[in-house]
């Protein structure tokens, strides 16, 4: 039995190596640019054409979307077959062939709330990159407290009348389709949440991008005029809405503090020792000459190597089958501060080099260190603020009490 | 030392405040900004010449008050509290006082008399690297029969981008990282082979990248001893220091004082965020800071007043303790305001952005800590 | 008016001048030595015996008390003749005649809330430095929570009846008489607590002293079982001793955040820059070796000016009649910060030089330091803990609210 | 690098934590203490010896179990939990590694099964100031007709007032502050000219000073290469700083857990003062702090045992981790308790003392930034 398994999987490493070998585009093995990432959906360009034959070409093999059941599309494989498709794709250097907050967030949670209409509807246009979706979740007066939230959705028999406005909704301005939570009841906060999907088409929606302190970005907000829902458009329950968007929150999580925080990877930004070595020079014995400086670029180091060593312990242990929840809970608030003590030591040394904005007279790669500080500021807010990540810790993992 | 502020002096504080709430509010360097004005702006440039801000340090005899850094400071904290971008620290600190106390009576009539009035601004072109380091100055000038050429450049010159008359720092003797052989010159805008390049900062107050290719300036261009501007130029940085803290003890007040503000009015959970006690904590070692940097921006201010003989110790106490602060303060202001901080629509990035150019700007905190240290003789 | 005054005070302080310079001992106008200090009492020995002679002049005069009623044994000067008083005596370094905390705590505390008959019973030996008073305060479950004190006095018609315990009562070993926080309600948290007096020397009172990570201390444990109070020895109402408590309070903390943390002045302790400088070195141009240590001690330094200069500040403008609170209550929080901080560097400048408990082998002064280190951590928990600090500053001055 | 235990790794962990919670809990060294035995403790050296704790890291044909250093690490964190006063460090890290990697095959046979076996215990007598610096060695070792005779003093020597045997640094060529030059020697305690002055230290493990007055010792006593002793002692010294970080982790956890269990059991308020949430933020970053310093130790162990070309740096990590870690938890273990946390009846001062001298031995947060950041190359 486990021989055999283990030729069968032999077998498809061996069929995929192939198939990979003759089906993707030789650009589709150099690394990443940002202008060629596939979004998926109506407004896709294909700045690349060879991405749209790569994509096209896993998305019929389901292998967009390796572990989804065949009969939504999907690539029906085992987990031990995913994980040889990823090993065969890193060994060729493949990139990935879509992007898309429909495979990391949506789809799943569709696969275990939606019923099966549902499910034949949506999961395949996302399987083929056909339907970009966006993430209706966080509104003006409910930031940290979520379930705060106050967009309505009125029953109006054949269809729910939605009305309200989400705030941080990632590119809702590219976006064919949204999830998004909706209050269906005043009477319970947690219990009076649904969770709907509809199209950012519909008559109603706007999306406004939003300006961040660090220049443009992903995030709009998102107005809800009197826009028509029908019905067979709920996931779920009515008012059942609430564990959908937690489980979900989950894959929004682990996602922010695995990517999340790659920062200034690739961007061609020395660390913050290079550039104190550089513009303050160093001693007979080569130490930076601000020792003051050097202590804190070394505190941070130190900082980093530790976090990293935590990130392998805690994968490791958790392979080894063992409970690595009390150190898993630390690595978002850890991963925050560090970025955010990364950058300003980053514009800190870079001295007046680092206080650009736009512009002649400054190097690029410095304007894009002064854009990341800023930009860093909000890893201790998305996704979780550090407070209640800290709150978090405290009760879940340290038991430590509410007031009575 | 008096931490006590005259009628006079605190008559010039409100009058400072009410300026800048009422003329200069945050939203006028939004305004300047997304207009593209980049911290040029003439029409409140002749605001503060009719309030006098600029003659404060100078002379009566040349058109200022002679009023004092007590005084400054009271101007300095209420600009820095709405972010306003002027040339008051370049002109009114620095210039006014390197010509006050290095002038001639020929160059005090012809330059100090119009920065007093404010016709005419000046910046300290001074820097050639990244990092506030004096010593360092390489920009040579060259004696000639009628004067000198100056052939070198300067990074991110303060002021560089509005000024109608730099204050170049250029060495006559030695080499650089050699303190002695520094000499300072008045260098109209104008004057052939220097140029100017305008900066679009973070913080939206502008500057200016200049170079020096065979500027020739004559003897009376001279300002001060051959040789030795580093005698004239250690009490003015340090007063740029302590004016330049008074300003960054007005924005972190300012932006505590939002803060604290938002904290009372933003609910989650059903909560004032304010009534958490963990923001309440750091709040209130927020405050402690303040209050602390306060004191040493106040001793700072009135030690120059009474040429005490620790100013240099108390300017370098003063401007790294309000660069901590601001920094601490400007990083909690966008966290407690959590995602609205993060927008451009909202003034917590504009005190972040400014913040981290007051902690540059003639040294920042590591700078200080370090001489502090020295002049405490460790 | 304002001339006659004047001249009144001039004559004063001439008569003043003439007297101390009659009847001060030259030995009294040295620094105080701490083996010399006097808190009066059954138990005071007067090691120095002109000690004994310059308090009697002066309690004579009832100048241990300049501002108290001449009634009850007190000076009875006016404000303006007390600072003649004291400037007099500065002027000649004259010692204070008498340590005593009925002079600094229950004396103008009584003075406020006792009746006529308590105070011509009391104020006289307080005066003359005859008993010695102690505090009865803090409990083992009532420390930040004073009020939550759980000491009871039960009303047996002629006396009360008092069980319980107290802690931190300091010097209790060495006291007469005891002014105590009892329970004589349970109905209301503060409104049961009354403010009672007794003679240590009663039957069932055990004070036994505490012995603190840092060594001896004058602080005891205070039992008492069955102590029978006279229902005299009452100040203020029946569950009215709240008011009087917070009152004392006030005298309390002032009388720490002004003198509470010399720490180690006059100990022969130098500073932490200068141990960093004897056993670390310098580099050639006379900086710290070790540039982090360096940093850290100049971090120190510079907060500890600027605390000086914050109390500066305050004291100026107080005299100039500003209103000071706000500034005023960061002191405590900032002076346990400094003082606990100063001697984390000090230990740490030290090296193995300050890691002795005592015995030969250790410079005495080392030791002396690192005791002060382990008693310094008691600076952020006496007389308020920090968190109430930060408590009291987030809410009176900040304005920030409690939960609703 | 391997963050997983194997089975028989966890067996010696759990066998060392039940046999630290039974026999040396918090409670024996204050009985030691309060008996006046200064950190000596016979009884226990010879239950530690039947666990064959002293012969981890010793090759099994001299008596050891070469179990590696991530076993040892279990052991040390154990012992830590407990602030236990043992030999362990000494014996069986320092004492054992030396005579392994730098022994001749009679060294090893005559002296190192004894240590292995806990019959002797050993003392590495190094540093002669009050701060870790291997180099500044200034005891001479001079070269005489049948062996070399050392004079000099060493201070504040761990384990000193217990070893039977002394492991001395002395100085065979050059000067003090230079690397090379160095020659250990291996020199019994009676040795003539030795002079142990034992120490009551705040910690109440103890330690002692030396003097060697002509101590006379013949070749034999000579410990690997002359002049060369800095190459393994390195190694060597990197071994105990990373034991030491296990033990010093060790305490911060036990530290840290009786704290939050007074967070769960102390009310004031009417509240568990566990509830309070800005002791709840500090407890939490505690934590993060703690998950973070296990993942250096975790590290630093396995790449002893995998000979990584990193454990210098990993050491230092590691080191400089904990220090930071048990001083934060000591002193919020002490302010978290309050009054009680200051009083002698209560552990929490037994932590805070003895975290001092973890913190400062074999070099101090500092002292390792700075080697990790040359290490790094700035």
């Amino acid at each position: 039995m486990a021989y055999d398994e283990a030729s069968d999987l032999e077998s498809f490493r061996e069929e995929t190596r192939n198939w990979l070998e003759e089906n993707c585009p030789a650009s589709m093995r150099t690394p990443m640019k940002d202008s060629e990432i596939v979004w998926g959906g109506s407004r896709e360009t294909f700045t690349n054409p060879d991405s749209k034959l790569w994509l096209e070409r896993m998305a019929e093999k389901g292998w967009t979307a390796p572990t989804w059941p065949a009969e939504y599309g999907g690539g029906g494989l085992s987990k031990a077959q995913a994980r040889v498709l990823e090993q065969e794709m890193r060994r060729i250097r493949a990139r990935p062939p879509l992007f898309s907050f429909g495979l990391w967030m949506f789809g799943p949670a569709l696969l275990e709330f939606g019923n099966d209409e549902q499910k034949k509807r949506f999961i395949p246009d996302i399987v083929h990159g056909k339907t970009r979706w966006c993430q209706g979740y966080s509104e003006p007066g409910a930031g940290s407290d979520l379930a705060g939230l106050q967009t309505k959705a009125e029953d109006k028999g054949d269809h729910y009348l939605i009305n309200g406005q989400k705030v941080w909704t990632s590119y809702a301005d590219q976006a064919d389709w949204i999830f998004c939570l909706v209050r269906t009841s005043s009477e319970k906060k947690h219990e009076g949440i649904s969770f709907m999907v509809f199209d950012m088409s519909s008559e109603g929606v706007e999306a406004r991008p939003i300006k961040l302190i660090s220049g443009s970005s992903p995030f709009c907000e998102t107005f809800f005029t009197d826009v028509k829902v029908p019905k067979d458009q709920l996931i779920g329950q009515v008012n059942g809405g609430w564990p959908i968007a937690k489980r979900l929150l989950q894959f929004e999580r682990s996602s922010i503090s695995a990517g999340g925080f790659g920062g200034t990877g690739g961007s061609g930004i020395l660390g913050p020792e290079e550039y104190a070595k550089q513009h303050i020079g160093t001693d007979e014995t080569g130490r930076v000459a601000d020792g003051d400086l050097r202590g804190r670029i070394t505190d941070h180091k130190m900082y980093a190597k530790a976090f990293s060593l935590t990130v392998q312990r805690s994968t490791e242990q958790a392979k080894a089958g063992q409970e690595v929840g009390h150190t898993a809970s630390i690595l978002k608030y850890a991963a925050a501060k560090m970025n955010q003590e990364r950058h300003e030591l980053l514009i800190e040394a870079l001295g007046t080099d680092g206080l650009g904005w736009d512009g002649e007279g400054f190097d690029p790669t410095a304007l894009k260190a002064t854009r990341g500080w800023l930009r860093s500021k909000g890893n201790s807010i998305e996704g979780g603020t550090s407070e209640i990540n800290l709150n978090v810790i405290a009760k879940r993992v340290l038991g430590l009490r509410e007031h009575q | 030392m008096t931490f006590v502020l005259t009628e006079d002096q605190e008559m010039l504080r409100d009058t400072a405040e009410a300026f800048a709430r009422d003329e200069l509010p945050v939203s006028h360097l939004r305004a300047l900004r997304d207009g593209g004005a980049n911290g040029a702006d003439p029409a409140s440039r002749e605001k503060l010449a009719e309030l006098g801000f600029f003659g404060v340090l100078v002379p009566e005899e040349f058109g200022g008050s002679d009023f004092g850094m007590v005084g400054m400071g009271q101007i300095m904290e209420a600009l820095g509290r709405t972010l306003a971008a002027t040339d008051v620290l370049q002109t009114g600190v620095i210039g006014a006082s390197l010509l006050t106390l290095a002038g001639t009576q020929e160059q005090k009539e012809s330059w100090l008399t119009k920065l007093a009035g404010g016709e005419f601004t000046s910046a300290l072109a001074l820097d050639e690297g990244a990092h506030h380091a004096p010593a360092q100055v390489a920009t040579e000038a060259e004696r000639d029969g009628q004067g000198y050429t100056l052939n070198g450049a300067k990074r991110y010159v303060p002021g560089g981008h509005t000024a109608d008359l730099f204050l170049v720092v250029a060495r006559t003797f030695g080499q650089p990282g050699e303190a002695h052989g520094l000499t300072l010159f008045l260098v109209p805008k104008d004057t052939e082979g220097l140029s100017v390049q305008a900066l679009n900062t973070v913080d939206s107050h502008g500057a200016a990248h200049l170079s020096l290719d065979g500027v020739h300036v004559g003897e009376a261009h001279v300002l001060g001893d051959v040789d030795k501007a580093m005698d004239v130029l250690d009490p003015v940085l340090d007063r740029a220091r302590i004016a330049l803290a008074a300003e960054t003890l007005g924005s972190a007040q300012a932006a505590f004082d939002m803060t604290l503000e938002y904290l009372n009015t933003r609910r989650q959970f059903g909560q004032l965020i304010g009534s958490f006690q963990a923001l309440q904590h750091r709040a209130a070692q927020m405050f402690t800071d303040l209050e602390m940097s306060r004191s040493c921006v106040a001793a700072a201010l009135s030690a120059v007043d009474q040429n005490a003989a620790n100013v240099a110790e108390l300017a370098s106490l003063a401007k790294a303790k309000t660069a901590e602060l601001v920094h601490l303060v400007s990083n909690e202001t966008v966290q407690m305001h959590g995602g609205i901080g993060m927008t451009d629509d909202h003034d917590s990035g504009l005190y972040m952005k400014r913040a981290r150019v007051q902690e540059a700007l003639y040294g920042g905190a590591s700078f200080h800590r370090d001489r502090y240290a020295r002049l405490q003789g460790f």
